[in-house]
């Protein structure tokens, strides 16, 4: 697995650069990673969605379906992709160092 | 390269065109398509795929449109370290001018692996193999040429129709047009995945069904007509003058709504009893004509085996009429989402969803009346619930 | 930064002037010879498409060639079928030869219409999909070597279409096709429980399960899962949703054959298809016992099957133990369906034949 | 202390003389007029049979009556249907007149042979049943008052074969009849708490609903169960098990209606009868509507039905979208099914009729 | 009496024969028949029944056979407080002698209501109506007069045959020996409830199935053949003569076996084609026979709609000799009783058991080949447990 | 409902004689029923009989399938029945204080 330094620290990532080391995920960890994907500076509206998903994640264990995320933080798929241009799950998920998203491509 | 795949070269022989062939071609121009030739070759001899699972990958500001693919032995192949696809829409009813076409090639070979899939079996021209730094800026370029990606994840996907009345004279609706029509309408739902699972649409003109709508997608238009067959005695005639065999058609009309009077020269036909299932105009196009009162049947749910089992689409709507700009199919369409997104499950498709909650239920909150178009037979159970 | 949802190209654009003309306006056709359709439109003006057969997996070099002969022959315009073949339109009748002669030259296959076998619906397999438990393409060339002449001539009792997949979603419409070959995977998930915890969702994953053969790890301290192996059916749905439980095994891996399916509506129904053999191993590169059972299927109805029946409706009316007797075949107990709706093929009836 | 285990006579003790000498080694029959077989034996002899009606919830006093008749002219022999019709049997053709002079005096129907309506198979109802939504034996009075004419002929296209039922439990082969009557109830159960912890297994009351609707009660403290009413289908189930959730109801009761079901295997397999009528209320003495409609839908298969086609057959020849329209009967969104194999009704093609 | 039934007097108008008139009639001399009378009205006023839920009584010795019946309303109907009905074994086939069905009205004349059902749905003699003390010494009285109680509970069942060799031409078994011999053989799982539910054996002679075995049978006995129709053309020729309409029978030949050749007035036949079903057999007795290599197929599953849902009976044998003493059949019923008995839920019948554990499980464990004669059609999903 | 005197106690018993006050059991209560039921004198099998069904019963909630009973107590039916002439259910649970058998009849 190569690793990443993410938040000064160094993380392991897949290659599609998200973080397989859940217990290191941080504050800075999570805006180097916006940085990548082109979602920083991370403003409240965005860590208002990175803190849903990572909640919701702890909770049950899995990512929140993509309208449950709109309707909890109250913001349509389009603001979404303007917060994270690389969408919910490459970019949001990965930010909130949730594991890869699968499900079908 | 010679000699260092001598399991696929042998698919270099025979006669049926050779894949193989169109990897070397690429090969000699293209590192991880020679890459690819090796990757492929030692699966033949591993018996086994060297691709890893996943990958997300994607352009800025889409949710899909990108399979991401890793191999799994990267230091071995390099060049396929790296092997995502891309999705491209084509235009409707896969007709292209050259200069497109040439277009997306000389695209392909700038950024890609130089080997597409034409087409992919959702109807997508499929770019086969780039890295990832290449994604947005072949992206970019494809847009340049007019060209978009198609769908992937749980959106919408790529939606396709047959040829229809661009080539066939039993097209009952425009499927190209439509197709076209709904694609533009659900540009965000094709390009940001949002549901519990992928959804398809496919629209065939009539019910010999070109696209294969009613076992793929989870929602089916196909053209039909209501009044009848419209029959040229005199064309019947001169097919039997020929030397047709008239009988063995008869034979095979599922209803008996056809039969053949030999003394008169006379294909008699009960409109009533005809299903309108094609059988006869298809082997007799010159005398038997779909009739004039045109529309299509709507159906829901088809699909392949992933969870619960394969189905094919259910007839909802027996007839509507499809005039531009499609309104209501676009508010059936919407209506829809919203039900299977509110309901559904992750990986659930709307087939599941409606037999988990029944189709009564489905229809009630869709608000379409129950008719008996939509079953083959009614309930043999005493299972009514009356207060679902 | 880029234009995004433009869509596709407006298909208008992209048709002939010809078909321009006559758009929605057509009245009747013909085949006037293997793979050379023939439109009239009600105007009495002409089309002629010339179908050619495709491996679809090609090279950019591929569809510049074929390019060419359009712009020789078709003013810079052609199409794909819904089954990857390439269609030449053109409205002069005298380049139907001409063009047959160029697409010769190049190796490919004129035909695809009418009572043929037509091009392979298949998948990516080894080539591109992480979920292969056989290769598609390979498969196919292997198949179409041996039926080619299926292809270029239109004997058969009515359409044959054969599908390809390479695991069991199936991408395609296999489940619905005259004959089709599906890789399937017959040993449970190995799972890599390290790597569980990082890639996988465990709700998901346990969900994921039709038959719900997936449990939390008994022991709370590995945040994994394990399989009840007695009730897998090998169907990957749980590598799909969590990549730390591949399936594919060199050994275990191998496909199954099905037939009988159709799409159309014309005379019956559609049909799914039905299993006639439940695995044959990987046989790289010609997989030779899967085209031995496709030709033999193909060869038992050609001779048994009574015109325009396709091949289900033909085995529905002499009945599937006559159909497993003509061929050959083997049936066995993994036959029998077992899963959800598996009464519907309960045989209720004293009828049968011997 | 009495004999257990001893079974029931033998049946050789029972048959006529002729039936002994020709037990096995009979060569055809004729039914030589509605109610009488003949029936004719290797070596020639002929036994004729003369088929009765009865309302098989009879008094003691009418089996003397029937025995009476068959020591006159039966050698004191006689038998019953599968549907509840006495069989006079003859070796002597002059009898079949006086049997037939006999049974008429006595009120009762000769007839029930060949392409008639037999005997209604029926069940308890409010007779004897704890269970029941509606009576079986005044339904079945209703109805063959109105079909007399159809039980004593022979004209209709092939059987018709009509069943009673007093609720869903279905006691008779009511599922596959050509005709069917269903008693059901509307409501769910109204539980009597109290009484649930000394009368039910709570367990077996909560597995015993096939739609999980019933749960504990919330309140520990109340040993007892609950309804999720938007679950419940007033299948009844529950209430076998445990007395305490009794579903009957005079406002919610009522039948139901089916058709098209068959049991023989000649022609087409056996078939489920389907719903055509959800709900009726019941209005005793008569059932004037459940009659109308029973009436209604025989005599348009009387009318459309082509010769040897059972009620079933006919249907599914012209679709069930068209017996709809030619019965008249308004289909409602609960004739589509929502139980556990109920894709198996939902159409897969676009053809059907207007 | 007279008036103070008026809704049930409405039901003694008309020509079918009157049960009210039956039930007035036992009640002229019997109290508890005038009480079944009254509530019958009372029922038919209220709309509801009047019968409580279940009641456990009995013979000694026996574990079923007798229905425990109580009213609700005993005080004002205390001539049926107790109302319990017992099951009484008829002989197979259902032929009697007057002097044994004589004793069975004087005997139910003494101890119960005087009414009857002749027969239950299931076969038996029911007698309806007694009370519990009259239980045992109408039992012992019945006993003594050689006959004995049905099945109820979850026990073996009543079996019944159809009249078959006693009066048809077409018994290809013997229904009533079978019958006969079962029932002898299982008189101790007939009266004494051991298994999970309630279990029926029913066997039919011929593919006509005249006691509806397929589709009330958890075990279905149906005789067939294995060689061809026998055909008399002669006597085809004579039906024809006589205006016989053949076409329309040959029409509706499920497999297109036969045709008519109306030229050389014959009836072709494809023996390998013909699946049996007995129908043109069924439309000319005097012509056509079934063949002679004789025995039956085994289907099993057959039940009403609870709880699961009804089924039809599944093929599992479709072809077994049946010869005294049966013993084939007796061992595959044991070993079925055994598998069920083992695997079942309380109230899961066969077919809901077969059906949760896969054919496919049952076949293996019973020992029997998959054959496809057990099948309409093979699988359609590619879901295969190899490891079950 | 009815009142029954069984051990000496007062208990409410329904038309079929299976007490309705479960609370109420005791060991002569059953030896009272066992009385009614033709199984009195109680041997040490009758009780292994009903203590196997009264046991059972208190810990699911339900009696046993009689193939349970069986091999549990090693009798098969015809011992059962020899104990509890009226049988399982009609005696046997009659006597353990379960309540009346339903299901099918
Ligand atoms: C070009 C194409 C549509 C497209 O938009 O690309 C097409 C074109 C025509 N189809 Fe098709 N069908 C095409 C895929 C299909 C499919 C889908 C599939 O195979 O995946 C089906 C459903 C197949 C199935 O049932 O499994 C299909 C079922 C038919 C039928 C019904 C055949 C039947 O009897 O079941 C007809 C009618 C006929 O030919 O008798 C038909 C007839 C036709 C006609 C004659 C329509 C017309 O008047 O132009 C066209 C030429 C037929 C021929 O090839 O002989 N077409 N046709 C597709 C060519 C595929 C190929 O390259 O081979
Ligand atoms: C590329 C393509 C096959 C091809 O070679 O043509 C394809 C490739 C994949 N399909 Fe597919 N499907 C493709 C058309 C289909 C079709 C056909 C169609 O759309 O008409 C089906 C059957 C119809 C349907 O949707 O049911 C299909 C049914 C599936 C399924 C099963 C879905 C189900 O509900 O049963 C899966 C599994 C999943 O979604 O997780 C799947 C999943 C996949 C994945 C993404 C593998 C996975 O498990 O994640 C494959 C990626 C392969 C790769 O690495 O490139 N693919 N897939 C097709 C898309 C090309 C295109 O866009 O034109
Ligand atoms: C007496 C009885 C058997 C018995 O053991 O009691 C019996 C006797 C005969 N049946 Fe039957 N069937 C008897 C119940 C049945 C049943 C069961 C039922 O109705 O519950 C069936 C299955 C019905 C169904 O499919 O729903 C049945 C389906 C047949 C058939 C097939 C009819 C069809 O076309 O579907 C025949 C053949 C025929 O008559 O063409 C037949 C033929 C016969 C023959 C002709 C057999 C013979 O050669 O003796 C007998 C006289 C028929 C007649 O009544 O016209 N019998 N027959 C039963 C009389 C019932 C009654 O009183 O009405
Ligand atoms: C008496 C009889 C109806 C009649 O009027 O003829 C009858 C009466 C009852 N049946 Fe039945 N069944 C009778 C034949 C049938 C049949 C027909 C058959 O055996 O061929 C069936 C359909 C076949 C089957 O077994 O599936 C039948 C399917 C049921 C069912 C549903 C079983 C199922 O698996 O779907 C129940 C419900 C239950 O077992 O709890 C039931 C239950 C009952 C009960 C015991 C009511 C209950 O829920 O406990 C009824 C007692 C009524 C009473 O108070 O007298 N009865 N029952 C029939 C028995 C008479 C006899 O022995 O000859
Ligand atoms: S589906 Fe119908 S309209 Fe479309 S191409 Fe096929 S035959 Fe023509
Ligand atoms: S379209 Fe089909 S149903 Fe209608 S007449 Fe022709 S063959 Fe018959
Ligand atoms: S069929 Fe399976 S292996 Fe083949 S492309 Fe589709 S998902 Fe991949
Ligand atoms: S392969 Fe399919 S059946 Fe087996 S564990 Fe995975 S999801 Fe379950
Ligand atoms: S059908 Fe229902 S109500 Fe009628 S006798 Fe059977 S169980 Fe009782
Ligand atoms: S009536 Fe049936 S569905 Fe309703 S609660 Fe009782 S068992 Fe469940
Ligand atoms: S089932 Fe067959 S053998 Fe038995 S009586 Fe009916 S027709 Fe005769
Ligand atoms: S028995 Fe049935 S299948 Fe056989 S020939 Fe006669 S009608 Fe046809």
């Amino acid at each position: 697995m190569p690793k990443a330094i993410l938040g000064g620290i160094e993380i392991e990532v897949d290659e599609d650069g998200f973080i397989q080391e859940p217990e290191k995920w941080n504050k800075e960890v999570a805006e180097d990673l916006a940085k990548i994907e082109n979602a920083y500076p991370m403003t409240e509206e965005h860590w208002k969605v990175v803190n849903y998903l990572r909640d919701y994640y702890l909770k049950y264990e899995i990512a929140p379906p993509i309208r449950m995320l709109c309707k909890q933080t109250g913001f349509d798929l389009k603001k979404i992709y303007e917060l994270f241009p690389s969408g919910p799950a490459k970019g949001a998920c990965k930010i909130a160092g949730l594991p890869k998203p699968t499900g079908c491509v | 390269m010679e000699g260092e795949t001598p399991l696929l070269d042998e698919l270099e022989k025979g006669r049926w065109p050779s894949f193989v062939k169109e990897i070397k071609r690429a090969a000699k121009k293209n590192k991880a398509a020679l890459d690819l030739l090796k990757v492929q070759e030692l699966s033949y001899k591993d018996k086994i795929t060297h691709w890893k699972h996943g990958g997300i990958v994607g352009v800025t500001g889409y949710g899909g449109g990108v399979i991401g693919r890793y191999c799994d032995q990267p230091e071995k192949f390099p060049e396929v370290a790296m092997f995502h696809t891309l999705r491209v829409n084509p235009p409707a009813g896969w007709f292209y001018k050259t200069d497109a076409l040439r277009k997306i090639c000389d695209i392909w070979e700038k950024y890609g692996s130089g080997m597409t899939n034409f087409h992919g079996s959702t109807g997508d021209i499929i770019l086969l193999g780039t890295k990832t730094e290449n994604l947005q800026p072949c992206f970019d370029e494809l847009t340049e040429a007019g060209f978009d990606l198609g769908g992937s994840g749980s959106a919408l996907r790529t939606i396709s129709g047959c040829v229809g009345p661009a080539r066939c004279e039993w097209a009952m609706i425009d499927t190209l047009d439509i197709t076209y029509n709904l694609t533009m309408e659900f540009q965000d739902e094709i390009h940001r995945p949002r549901w519990p699972y992928k959804f398809k649409i496919k629209i065939s003109g009539c019910p010999n069904d070109c696209v294969a709508a009613i076992a793929r997608a989870d929602f089916t238009v196909i053209g039909t007509w209501r009044d009848s067959i419209r029959i040229d005695q005199e064309a019947v005639r001169d097919y039997v003058e020929k030397g047709f065999d008239i009988e063995s058609v008869v034979k095979k009309c599922p209803t008996e709504a056809i039969s053949w009077d030999r003394e008169k020269g006379v294909l008699n036909f009960v409109a009533e009893d005809c299903t309108r299932c094609m059988h006869c105009i298809n082997k007799m196009p010159k005398a038997l004509r779909p009739g004039l009162d045109r529309g299509a049947t709507i159906l829901v749910g088809g699909k392949a085996p992933i969870v619960k089992g394969a189905y094919l689409s259910w007839v909802i709507v027996p007839f509507m009429k499809m005039e531009p700009p499609y309104m209501e199919v676009k508010e059936l369409l919407r209506k829809i989402w919203d039900w299977w997104d509110e309901n559904g499950r992750t990986r659930e498709r709307l087939a599941e969803l409606i037999e988990r909650l029944g189709l009564k239920q489905f229809l009630r909150d869709i608000g379409l009346p129950a008719v008996p178009q939509i079953v083959y037979r009614p309930r043999s159970n005493p299972y009514v619930f009356l207060r679902r | 930064m880029a234009r995004t949802d433009i869509g596709p190209p407006n298909y208008r654009d992209m048709l002939p002037e010809i078909i321009k003309r006559n758009y929605g306006k057509w009245k009747y056709h013909e085949i006037i010879r293997p793979g050379v359709l023939k439109h009239v439109a009600e105007n009495g003006e002409e089309l002629y498409s010339v179908r050619v057969g495709s491996p679809r997996l090609v090279s950019v070099d591929f569809i510049r060639d074929i390019c060419e002969i359009a712009d020789k022959y078709c003013d810079g315009h052609l199409r794909f079928t819904s089954r990857y073949n390439i269609e030449f339109l053109t409205d002069k009748k005298e380049n139907v030869d001409r063009i047959i002669e160029e697409v010769q030259k190049l190796g490919l296959p004129v035909g695809g219409t009418g009572n043929c076998v037509t091009n392979v619906v298949h998948t990516q397999g080894w080539i591109h999909c992480h979920s292969a438990a056989t290769d598609a393409s390979g498969i196919v060339k292997a198949i179409m070597d041996e039926l080619y002449d299926y292809f270029v001539s239109m004997t058969l009792p009515a359409y044959v279409r054969i599908a390809v997949a390479c695991c069991i979603n199936m991408c395609g419409a296999v489940h619905c096709s005259d004959l089709a070959v599906v890789g399937v995977h017959t040993k449970p998930p190995k799972i890599d429980h390290e790597k569980v915890s990082a890639l996988c969702e465990i709700p998901t994953t346990i969900q994921s399960c039709p038959t719900g053969a997936i449990r939390r790890h008994p022991d709370p301290n590995i945040k994994s899962v394990i399989v009840r192996e007695d009730l897998c059916m090998y169907c990957g749905n749980c590598f799909t949703v969590c990549p730390a439980m591949p399936l594919a095994d060199p050994e275990g891996d191998g496909v199954a054959i099905y037939a009988g399916g159709k799409v159309s509506n014309a005379r019956k129904p559609p049909m799914f298809s039905r299993m006639i053999v439940p695995y044959l191993p990987n046989n790289p590169p010609r997989w030779p016992e899967v085209v031995d059972v496709i030709k033999r299927v193909l060869e038992v109805y050609a001779k048994n099957a009574r015109k325009h029946e396709r091949m289900g409706e033909w085995i529905e009316r002499i009945g599937w133990e006559k159909f497993f007797k003509l061929t050959g075949i083997p049936f066995t107990e993994h036959h029998i369906d077992d899963f959800t709706h598996a009464v519907e093929t309960f045989r209720t009836t004293t009828q049968f034949k011997w």
